[in-house]
């Protein structure tokens, strides 16, 4: 089964497509460093969103050809940006004021585990060596909606949707929709309600894969990335 | 995205009875005198009005409250030059007065955008302000604990606007503006220029276009203390 | 007696001027609204302070001229002001952080009472009437030195520097310095010390008319006024 | 008023063994490179340094780590392209770290320079970074309790400084520098152009010069992003 889910599986791409069809035209959004900043690729056509970092920029673009970068304007990532039109630019404090008075209406954030409260741990393995969290813990407790973008398991093969979180958490309660490799699940009173699936995945063989109990969504719809992403 | 509202009585229109609205300035510098009066058309009322005064003669607030609008007030200070609408009212039993003192006002505005609940101040400690508030010690002083303040809407004034919602203030006009508009759901400003997005430095915005929902231009706006020194008066 | 003070008692302006006089060079100061107002007009030779108003300027400078009025540019009391070179603006959130952060170095303010351990009543008269506190009650609490101007009694003749005040509070134990019509008196370990006296009232005089027991500092000089002011 | 200090070690010289330092900057956008290295040359030790991060490469922060000056650092997030200066001195045990979440460190900063001794915020709870701290209820929603944070020292880097003290800065390089300006006893800004009072709009002013103690000019500042990848170190 694990070679069939890994046959299956949409790429990390696919993904981040998925869970840009859900933003919409005017949205105020903070994209996680790494794997969630490939969901800026795949705005759909007609909208507009503007792009939050934590270290202070509001309506950032692209990064700049190599060569071009001002190091002065980066990414929460320390990835050089480039500044839109309509751009701003503030210091620490008002930008988490952004964040944590609920001014920004997405955060697109990566995973280690969510449990099916809505607990996240993102930000440690639990396993000594050097704790880290930046602004993850702002961003979890303050933007409207938290949503995941996650491989469905471990590379191991292990869940990472799961009753409770077993590494330190980020947030207690509040993921709002996890994309992951096979699935868009929402978060309902503490429950994992399964919204979407990949065609050629059982519920059964899905729910084999998740570490506590899928309920079913009014609809679960397929899944399906357009050709070419 | 395009911010921009097609004129005052339309921007204000969302206001319904019972609204909490933040309203920027520091007695006129800063007040958004055509937004203000667009609320008294729109009829909006039993409002509580967040303003660092109570008015001043018979236009803007002074105007609002006039027109029997505004069922409570919080603010600093309303005494000014001329008060008489305000006293009157209040002298009488018909409106409500919460009085803060000026930085905790600002400072609770502030907490209210920052999603900061409440936080402790030194201000106030041993006064009648204080009555009814959590007071603690931190390092062996005596704090008295405040809760944030936000509001349904905010009303502000600007002096240069894009079409995102970035906005800019002219001198001591700024005052509590940026901090309302970071305060209320519903942010509205009136701006005397409105520019396209990238006109403005990213650099020289005070208030991000985040914390703005409806911006209206206004090309030349009323002062309140010309106003006035004219004897003016809302609606006239 | 109340005559013979009547005579004898500093104008406003001189109060002021005595109180300009403990200025010093790169001083952050506020004046409270009204006979406050008066000590930016004295400050010494050679001394530059940098004048604060609560709704958000720094470094301001006079009145502009009647007519040439901008009333963006007022201070606390609503007047309007001059931009000085060197100036800056922010808004109320900022300006107050300064204040209550311990930034400014004095602020003078007036009083209707001032107790010996430093209680301070400046806010409200207790009578009903329409209560106004504005930044006071920041700025007792927050600014490193307090000074007040006062005449030293009130019109009646009763004492405005007492045991314990009978009005309202506007801040505990927060007044440093007290410049009167009569005095110099600094408040230290809860007690009223008189540090200076105009020449021709004696001490057992100068306790008569204060409410509380007046102690002599090392040396009580004599408060002595230039010509002109 | 002048508050334009002649050169980088003689400003600096004043930080003493064990003092605490809050450096500006969100990696090596807005870092104070040359005060950091003018510190390295003082010899001042045994510090406790603040800043959102622990350094990259062997320049900044990471050279005064390398060099063992800091005994301690309060950040958010430790991790860099090369945190090996950073890794092997805490893994050693030779290094203390708190750990702060980023919006906090920055609230905490501003609380300290805004006279704020406490605050409620909801980032943190249930987590490990909530051990030792109160939690309390508003509004039916947790929050914990967080102190603010002040320093002896702040070194920060501005675009534009005027005689006076006030500061601009560049882009994203404005990050922690203006709230930490206003949390030390003593603020030392490196300035790319020093310029005459008058000569900042007082509208553009992002540090309002109350906040500044001492200003030197660094003409073309080194950043830290293009040194680590010219391989730099300091002092080399």
């Amino acid at each position: 089964m694990l070679e069939k889910i890994q046959e299956l599986k949409l790429t990390n791409s696919q993904i981040a497509w998925r869970a840009a069809q859900d933003l919409f035209d005017g949205a105020y959004v903070n994209l996680g460093i790494g794997f969630p900043e490939m969901v800026a690729k795949y705005q759909p056509e007609g909208c507009e969103v503007v792009f939050h970092t934590e270290n202070g920029v509001l309506g950032f673009g692209e990064a700049p050809a190599p060569g071009e970068e001002d190091w002065d304007i980066i990414n929460a990532g320390k990835k050089a940006i480039t500044l839109k039109p309509g751009c701003s630019i503030f210091h620490h404090a008002d930008s988490f004021s952004m964040i944590r008075g609920g001014h920004l209406d997405v955060a697109i954030l990566g995973a280690y585990e969510i449990s099916q409260n809505g607990d996240l741990a993102n930000w440690s393995t639990g396993k000594g060596g050097i704790p880290a969290v930046g602004g993850a813990m702002d961003l979890v407790n303050g933007v409207k909606t938290v949503a995941i973008v996650t491989d469905h398991i471990t590379k191991k093969g292990g869940a990472k949707l799961v009753e409770s979180c077993s590494l330190p958490l980020t947030g207690v309660g509040c993921v709002n929709r996890i994309y992951t490799s096979l699935a868009v699940i929402d978060i309902e009173d503490g429950k994992f309600v399964l919204k979407e699936k990949i065609p050629n995945i059982s519920v059964e063989e899905l729910q084999s894969l998740t570490g506590a109990q899928l309920h079913l969504g009014a609809s679960v719809k397929d899944l399906v990335v357009p050709e070419g992403v | 995205m395009n911010k921009v509202g097609s004129n005052l009585l339309e921007a204000v229109s969302v206001i319904s009875d019972g609204a909490s609205v933040m309203i920027g300035g520091f007695g006129g510098s800063g007040a958004p005198i055509e937004l203000i009066h667009a609320l008294i058309d729109s009829g909006a009322k039993d409002l509580t009005v967040i303003n660092n005064n109570a008015g001043n003669g018979h236009v803007g607030i002074a105007a609002l409250i006039e027109q029997r609008r505004v069922a409570r007030i919080i603010c600093s200070f309303p005494r000014s030059a001329d008060p008489r609408v305000f006293n009157e009212l209040y002298l009488a039993g018909d409106i409500e007065l919460e009085i803060v003192p000026q930085g905790t006002l600002a400072e609770r505005i502030r907490a209210g955008g920052a999603g900061i609940p409440a936080f402790y101040t030194p201000t106030g400690v041993g006064t009648e302000t204080a009555v009814g508030k959590e007071e603690a010690i931190f390092d062996g002083k005596r704090y008295l604990q405040e809760r944030w303040l936000k509001a349904d809407y905010a009303l502000i004034k600007a002096d240069l606007a894009d079409t995102v919602g970035n906005l800019t203030y002219r001198r001591a006009a700024r005052n509590f503006n940026p901090l309302m508009a970071m305060a209320a759901k519903t942010t509205i400003a009136q701006a005397s220029n409105v520019v396209q997005a990238g006109e403005i430095d990213p650099d020289q915005v005070i208030t991000p276009g985040i914390f703005v929902d409806t911006i209206v231009e206004v090309k030349s706006p009323k002062q309140e203390e010309v106003l006035n020194r004219e004897g003016a008066c809302y609606p006239c």
